[in-house]
């Protein structure tokens, strides 16, 4: 067993498709109740890590550690089920589902119910869903949408599309949640609520890991940055030191500037 | 509380046509008519459309000829008759449901058809629960082996053309050895399982046994395995298009044995579609195909004549087997209705106490044990010469 | 209000719905009876059970392909198999009880659509489908072949009609009431599903596979699952066609079948309850109206009293009108005209909801 | 996933079949020689058939149903323009392909036009539909009974090795073989054709190359129309042209073009001779009775091996 705090450990992780190498044994740890953000050009590897992290891909090579346990080869389903989440570059709501069912399919892996005890409406499955909805219900209120609850999520304005994502992965009540670049199309407002939930979550204790262009944010929020270009790390440490790093700014922030 | 009303809107609206449609039956309910009393209704379960709908088709064109004919004249005891004609598509279901409703809706006195096997006996579970008497124009051997009592057939069955055939390969072939090349479907496997358990009998081995698919464009392969035996004929059960497809891959692969076909080929359009290949061969058929070998003058032939006549006026191309079967199931039941009248019991009597009646297809006789009116006797062998029929003494 | 929230995703108007088309459906023989057969031409009864037997079949494919997405155009063999197990049994058998043979039917096509599904289910989109069919295939040649047990081509006669602890339903009237009785289990059994955990998971998964993975469904296992129940509908309902033909052949579970299968749960509506039930009568009854109008109308030209050259016809040119103006099935259409969609029914339920936390 | 042990698949795939074919050829000698002429020309029939599944495929990600009775169309109609119209075999053919070109294009316009945003499911039913439709005319026009197109260049098989061939195969061959080259050039070199493939894939590239669904739809339906007719017309001499000739058509070409790999038409040639020997071949060897079952195990068994079939890109369909 290794150290409590380390929540997420990433060692050597090599993903190559066919030819060439979308990433170049990446290592570093994501520590619990730390918000982590990972940056870089795009093609720089960023969401192939998410999806090799969610199970969605199988890295070349490498592994990767959640809570201690080895999560390569699980599918996505089980990974959810271990506590890590996340969320889509590209808004991935469910087609005519309510707000609310949306979020309520977030709670899938922490309930059980089978073909058998809902299609006959057992007790075990009616309590089960009171309880799913009255969480999901309140883990709307939490992201500020419980108004819309019975609105189609695709219908929502962008932002709130948005934020039912991110209350549908909370539902799942994660110890890491990874988002998927969460303030892309957000304005000035919706931007600043966003960093605001994070911190709350971060409050709780939720761990993240967040990929985002919005430097701002990520500056504001983030204890630790980790900086990828072309599929390897060119940089790692606290905000400020990163903003100053040479290369970082060559590959990247130069680039924005 | 406006959405309360909007959920009881649908159930309400529901309840509202339930309410009115059983209020309207009622209304309708009182003023019941029954037609049936001045037109003697017989029901036809027929397979127009689907794969046995080239049987379907000339089976429906004679009854509707024999329909206005009997009509035009006295009718039967005076009263009109009408055939009420249901298409089965081929299906087995089909069938089924068509026959059910002839009987419960429109209430007719017997039943004709179907034309295949398989949907005529989806039909006879029906005909026997409602005691109706039903004349099939189908073949195969299950519909009437066991009798089944109000069960009747009008064409010569596939155990009667097998026999024929399998008196052609001893008697004018002297052949010891037969491959059978066969259609997967009902019709070719019921052929050809008998063939096969015949054949023994007669001092004849069967060398291979092989089958096609109905659709199948190239039967090379199978030909080319039964090249291989020692047979000295092979026997071909199947309908159009399959064994013209055969005769023509025979010819391409020059295999020289002879040919002999069922009673699936007893039609101008396999000469059509096997052209030069159909030369030489060999098939049972009815002697109505060739109204010469039926001596000149017997009531048989007249009635031939007349049929063949009065269909080639009436729908411009040569009346087939099929429709010689269709015309005398309709003659059957008709003539049996005369005695009977619309009975159901009295029908079944009729039809089965039914001796010496002339046909299109031969000369009927049923009995308690015996529900195929025909004989083999009443097929005769046909092989094509340039293209044409000659009955083979 | 907790009794509110207790039912999520419901106001029970699925349920008063199902309730009244019951007490409508069950009502049907009472009032067909006064209509004389020579002015409808239609046998209303006996229709009515070949449809409720196909509902068995598509009701459960709906919930395959209208929730969960995953196409199969093979469930006549599903069909099959129900109606030959039943069948087998019950004639080689002698005195084997048919209820338990209609079990055994729909267990057996489960079990068989477990043992195909778990391999192909794996394939998306059209390969889904021709692999499906492709089995579909394989499944009607083997029942034309194993002429030991299936009898061949000439199939199994003489199949003895249900009966069910010594009461035999030998009539179509008798049966009428078993078997829509049966097709109304099976809709309350999909409406609670739909309406649950299961449900939310088969329709995200059916909206997009990866996203509903990434949320914690276990979409592989749930495809198999949804697949298996499909086919032990389907082979329920075979299973009660055996019984109710008394004869079964391999031409009743051709591809055709499952062609009308699936065609039958588009028409309808796909991922709409009420589609599939209203897909199977509307596709029933149409031929048999086909069929029928000529005796309706008096007097019509002698080209058109021969309905076997136009029915396929019509019946070919209203399917692609049928789609042509009510692309999302005729449930939907029904749901637009009334006012009342499933969707709409949820967010009503879900907006209360909320209010009703807003009190909290 | 790696395209690398993708390819290894190919080229396993093709050894495999090749082994079944030198293997039978050993064995059996002419006869096996027999057996493989007669499965390329019964596979190209399938070819020629599958090739129009894949050009529509490819530019609307639509399977017609409908496809098969294209050929049947063109059966037919050969039948009744040269067989009784008695026109020369080039006009026939030339007017036979026309009628059904148009025919295609005109069902497009009236029936698959107006639902260009609807799921692919709800077309696919209306290609059902129109099959339903277009075979019940035809019954109504030809009648039930099939009907004999003469061969273009006589009956007189041509034989070599031991084994024959009639030359109406060769005709076949030569027009998959033009047939192919046509597809193939003008998917990958007009720019019509590059549009079309485009506006598949995303309709916002396509509008950027300047081809409309609405276009690329309706040129994919005439050419599959087109496609189907040809081979219609040439292989009726082979198989007689009947009503209801298109749905085994429809059934056999669906599945070359999945085995081959849908929307490749080199695939749909590849999945039609393949499936084609193979079955001549397993009729050879296996009780005749089982060697439709026995071609779909191996189709089935290839989708599983290879999901996206022989020379396909991976499917992202959402029915």
């Amino acid at each position: 067993m290794m150290a409590a705090d380390t929540l997420l450990q990433i060692k050597q992780v090599t993903k190559q498709f066919g030819g060439l190498a979308a990433l170049k044994d990446v290592s570093f740890d994501v520590t619990s109740g730390e918000i982590k953000a990972m940056i870089g050009p795009n093609g720089a590897g960023k969401t192939t890590m998410f999806d090799v992290l969610t199970g969605i891909l199988q890295p070349t090579a490498g592994e990767v550690m959640l809570k201690g346990e080895s999560i390569i080869g699980l599918r996505p389903d089980q990974i959810t089920a271990m506590g890590m989440i996340r969320t889509f570059q590209t808004i991935q709501l469910f087609e005519d589902m309510t707000a609310l069912e949306n979020v309520m399919v977030g709670c899938h892996c922490r309930t059980a119910c089978g073909f058998t005890s809902s299609g006959l409406r057992l007790p075990a499955s009616r309590r089960e869903e009171k309880a799913i909805s009255e969480k999901s219900m309140d883990v709307l209120k939490d992201v500020g949408l419980h108004t819309r609850a019975g609105e189609i999520g695709t219908n929502l304005p962008y932002g709130q599309q948005r934020m039912l994502e991110l209350a549908r992965a909370l539902a799942s009540e994660p110890d890491i949640i990874l988002l998927d670049e969460p303030a892309a199309g957000l304005n000035q407002y919706e931007t600043g609520e966003l960093a605001g939930l994070l911190a709350r979550f971060r409050e709780r204790g939720l761990t993240i890991l967040i990929v985002e262009h919005d430097m701002g944010l990520v500056m504001q929020i983030s204890d630790e940055i980790v900086v990828l270009d072309y599929g390897e790390i060119i940089a790692k440490g606290a905000p400020q030191d990163v903003q100053n790093d040479p290369r970082v700014i060559e590959a990247y922030l130069g680039i924005e500037a | 509380m406006a959405q309360k009303i909007l959920g009881w809107k649908l159930p309400i609206a529901l309840f509202c046509v339930l309410v009115a449609a059983t209020l309207g039956s009622m209304g309708c309910g009182t003023q019941k008519v029954d037609t049936s009393k001045s037109i003697y209704k017989i029901g036809a379960v027929l397979s127009l459309s689907g794969p046995a709908a080239p049987l379907g088709q000339p089976e429906q064109n004679s009854l509707k000829m024999l329909e206005s004919q009997l009509n035009a004249g006295a009718g039967v005891n005076g009263h009109k008759v009408q055939f009420i004609i249901e298409d089965d598509q081929s299906d087995p279901a089909k069938a089924t449901a068509a026959i059910t409703k002839l009987i419960n809706q429109e209430g007719v006195a017997a039943i004709i058809g179907s034309s295949s096997t398989g949907a005529t006996l989806a039909m006879v579970p029906v005909a026997e629960s409602t005691l109706t008497t039903q004349v099939c124009c189908a073949a195969g051997t299950a519909v009437t082996k066991p009798v089944k009592k109000y069960v009747f057939r009008t064409p010569p069955t596939d155990s009667m053309a097998i026999d024929k055939v399998l008196g052609y390969l001893t008697g004018t072939l002297k052949a010891t050895k037969i491959a059978i090349l066969h259609d997967a479907n009902a019709y070719g496997v019921g052929g050809a399982t008998e063939l096969a358990a015949k054949a023994p009998t007669k001092g004849i081995t069967v060398v291979a046994n092989e089958s096609y698919g109905t659709t199948d464009t190239d039967m090379t392969p199978q030909l080319t395995k039964i090249q291989a035996t020692p047979a000295q004929a092979l026997v071909v059960w199947g309908t159009n298009p399959g064994p013209a497809t055969i005769a023509k891959n025979m010819q391409q692969l020059a295999m020289k044995i002879p040919f002999i076909g069922s009673n699936g080929i007893a039609n101008k359009t396999f000469i059509t579609l096997a052209g030069s290949a159909a030369n030489g061969v060999t098939f049972p058929g009815g002697n109505m195909l060739i109204p010469s070998s039926i001596p000149a003058g017997t009531p048989w032939r007249n009635a031939v004549d007349k049929f063949t006549a009065d269909y080639k006026a009436a729908y411009g191309k040569d009346a087939d087997t099929f429709a010689a079967h269709g015309w005398d199931a309709g003659t059957i039941l008709t003539t049996a209705m005369k005695t009977a009248g619309t009975s159901k019991a009295q029908i079944q009597t009729a039809v089965q106490a039914t001796k010496g009646l002339v046909g299109i297809d031969g000369t009927y006789n049923y009995s308690a044990t015996n529900h195929d009116g025909l004989t083999a006797a009443d097929l005769i062998m046909i092989k094509i010469v340039n293209g044409a029929w000659t009955q083979i003494k | 209000m907790d009794k509110q929230l207790a039912r999520p995703l419901d106001d029970g108007r699925d349920y008063r719905t199902l309730g009244i088309v019951t007490a409508f459906i069950l009502l049907i023989p009472v009032w067909a009876r006064f209509i004389p057969g020579d002015v409808l031409h239609i046998d209303i009864v006996n229709v009515m059970v070949l449809a409720g037997i196909y509902a068995c079949v598509v009701v459960g494919l709906n919930l395959l392909v209208g929730y969960a997405g995953q196409i199969s155009l093979g469930h006549a063999a599903f069909f099959g198999i129900g109606a030959y197990t039943t069948a087998i049994l019950c004639t080689r058998i002698h005195g084997f009880p048919t209820w338990l043979g209609v079990m055994a039917g729909a267990a057996l096509s489960g079990a068989i659509g477990w043992l195909v599904g778990k391999p192909v289910l794996r394939l998306k989109g059209h390969y889904l489908a021709m692999a499906t069919l492709g089995l579909g295939e394989i499944a009607f040649i083997l029942f034309q072949q194993l002429k030991g047990l299936t009898g061949g081509t000439v199939g199994i006669l003489d199949i003895p009609p249900l009966s069910i602890f010594g009461l035999k339903f030998d009539t179509d009237l008798k049966l009428y009431f078993v078997v829509w009785i049966i097709v109304m289990a099976l809709m309350l059994l999909s409406i609670n599903l739909m309406r649950s955990r299961v449900g939310r998971g088969l329709r995200a998964l059916h909206s997009s596979e990866v996203a509903a993975d990434a949320m914690g469904v276990n979409t592989s296992t749930y495809k198999v699952q949804v697949f298996v129940l499909s086919a032990a509908f389907a082979g329920l309902g075979g299973a009660l066609f055996a019984h109710f033909q008394k004869y079964i052949n391999p031409e009743s579970f051709v591809l055709a079948v499952s062609i009308m299968f699936i065609t039958m749960v588009v028409v309808g509506g796909m991922g709409n309850i009420w589609g599939g039930l209203i897909g199977v009568l509307l596709l029933t009854f149409l031929p048999q109206v086909i069929q029928a109008m000529p005796q309706w109308i008096p007097g019509l030209p002698s080209a058109l009293q021969n309905f076997s050259n136009y029915e396929l016809v019509l019946y070919g040119l209203l399917l692609i009108l049928f789609m042509m103006f009510l692309p999302k099935g005729v449930a939907d259409g029904l749901g637009r005209a009334t006012d009342f969609t499933e969707v709409r029914a949820r967010r009503l339920g879900d907006r209360r909801r909320a209010k009703k936390l807003e009190g909290r | 996933m790696g395209d690398r042990n993708q390819v290894r698949l190919l080229w396993g795939a093709a050894a495999l079949v090749a082994g079944v074919v030198v293997f039978t050829l050993i064995y059996k000698g002419s006869t096996g020689l027999q057996w493989i002429l007669s499965g390329l020309t019964v596979g190209s029939i399938y070819a020629l058939v599958a090739m129009g599944f894949s050009v529509i495929y490819s530019s609307t990600h639509v399977i017609n149903f409908a496809q098969g009775e294209f050929t049947m169309l063109g059966g037919v109609m050969m039948f009744t323009l040269c067989t009784s119209g008695g026109l020369p075999l080039w006009l026939g053919f030339l007017l036979t392909v026309g009628i059904v070109t148009l025919l295609g294009a005109g069902l497009e316009r009236a029936a698959i036009h107006p639902l260009k945003d609807q799921s692919v499911i709800t077309v696919i039913i209306v290609t059902i539909g129109m099959a339903i439709f277009i075979r019940a005319l035809a019954k109504w026009i030809w009648g039930t009974d099939p009907v004999k197109v003469a061969s273009f260049t006589g009956d007189k098989p041509l034989r070599f090795f031991g084994a024959s061939i009639v030359p109406q195969s060769l005709w076949v061959f030569g027009l998959t073989l033009l047939a192919v080259v046509l597809v193939f050039a003008f998917f990958n070199r007009t720019l019509l054709g590059k549009g079309m493939r485009a506006a598949a894939d995303n309709p916002d590239a396509a509008s950027l190359v300047g081809v409309s669904a609405s276009t690329s739809s309706l040129v994919a339906w005439s050419i599959a129309a087109a496609v189907g007719a040809a081979a219609g017309a040439v292989i009726a001499p082979i198989n007689f042209a009947a009503y209801d000739a298109g749905a085994m058509l429809g059934l056999k070409g669906f599945s070359a073009a999945v085995l081959g790999g849908l929307g490749s038409a080199p695939g749909a040639v590849v999945g039609g001779l393949v499936l084609g020997v193979l079955e001549m071949i397993t009729a050879g060897f296996a009780p005749s009775g089982y060697k439709d079952a026995v071609a779909f195990l191996i189709l089935i068994l290839v989708l599983l091996i290879r999901p996206q079939g022989l020379l396909g890109k991976p499917a992202d369909v959402k029915v």
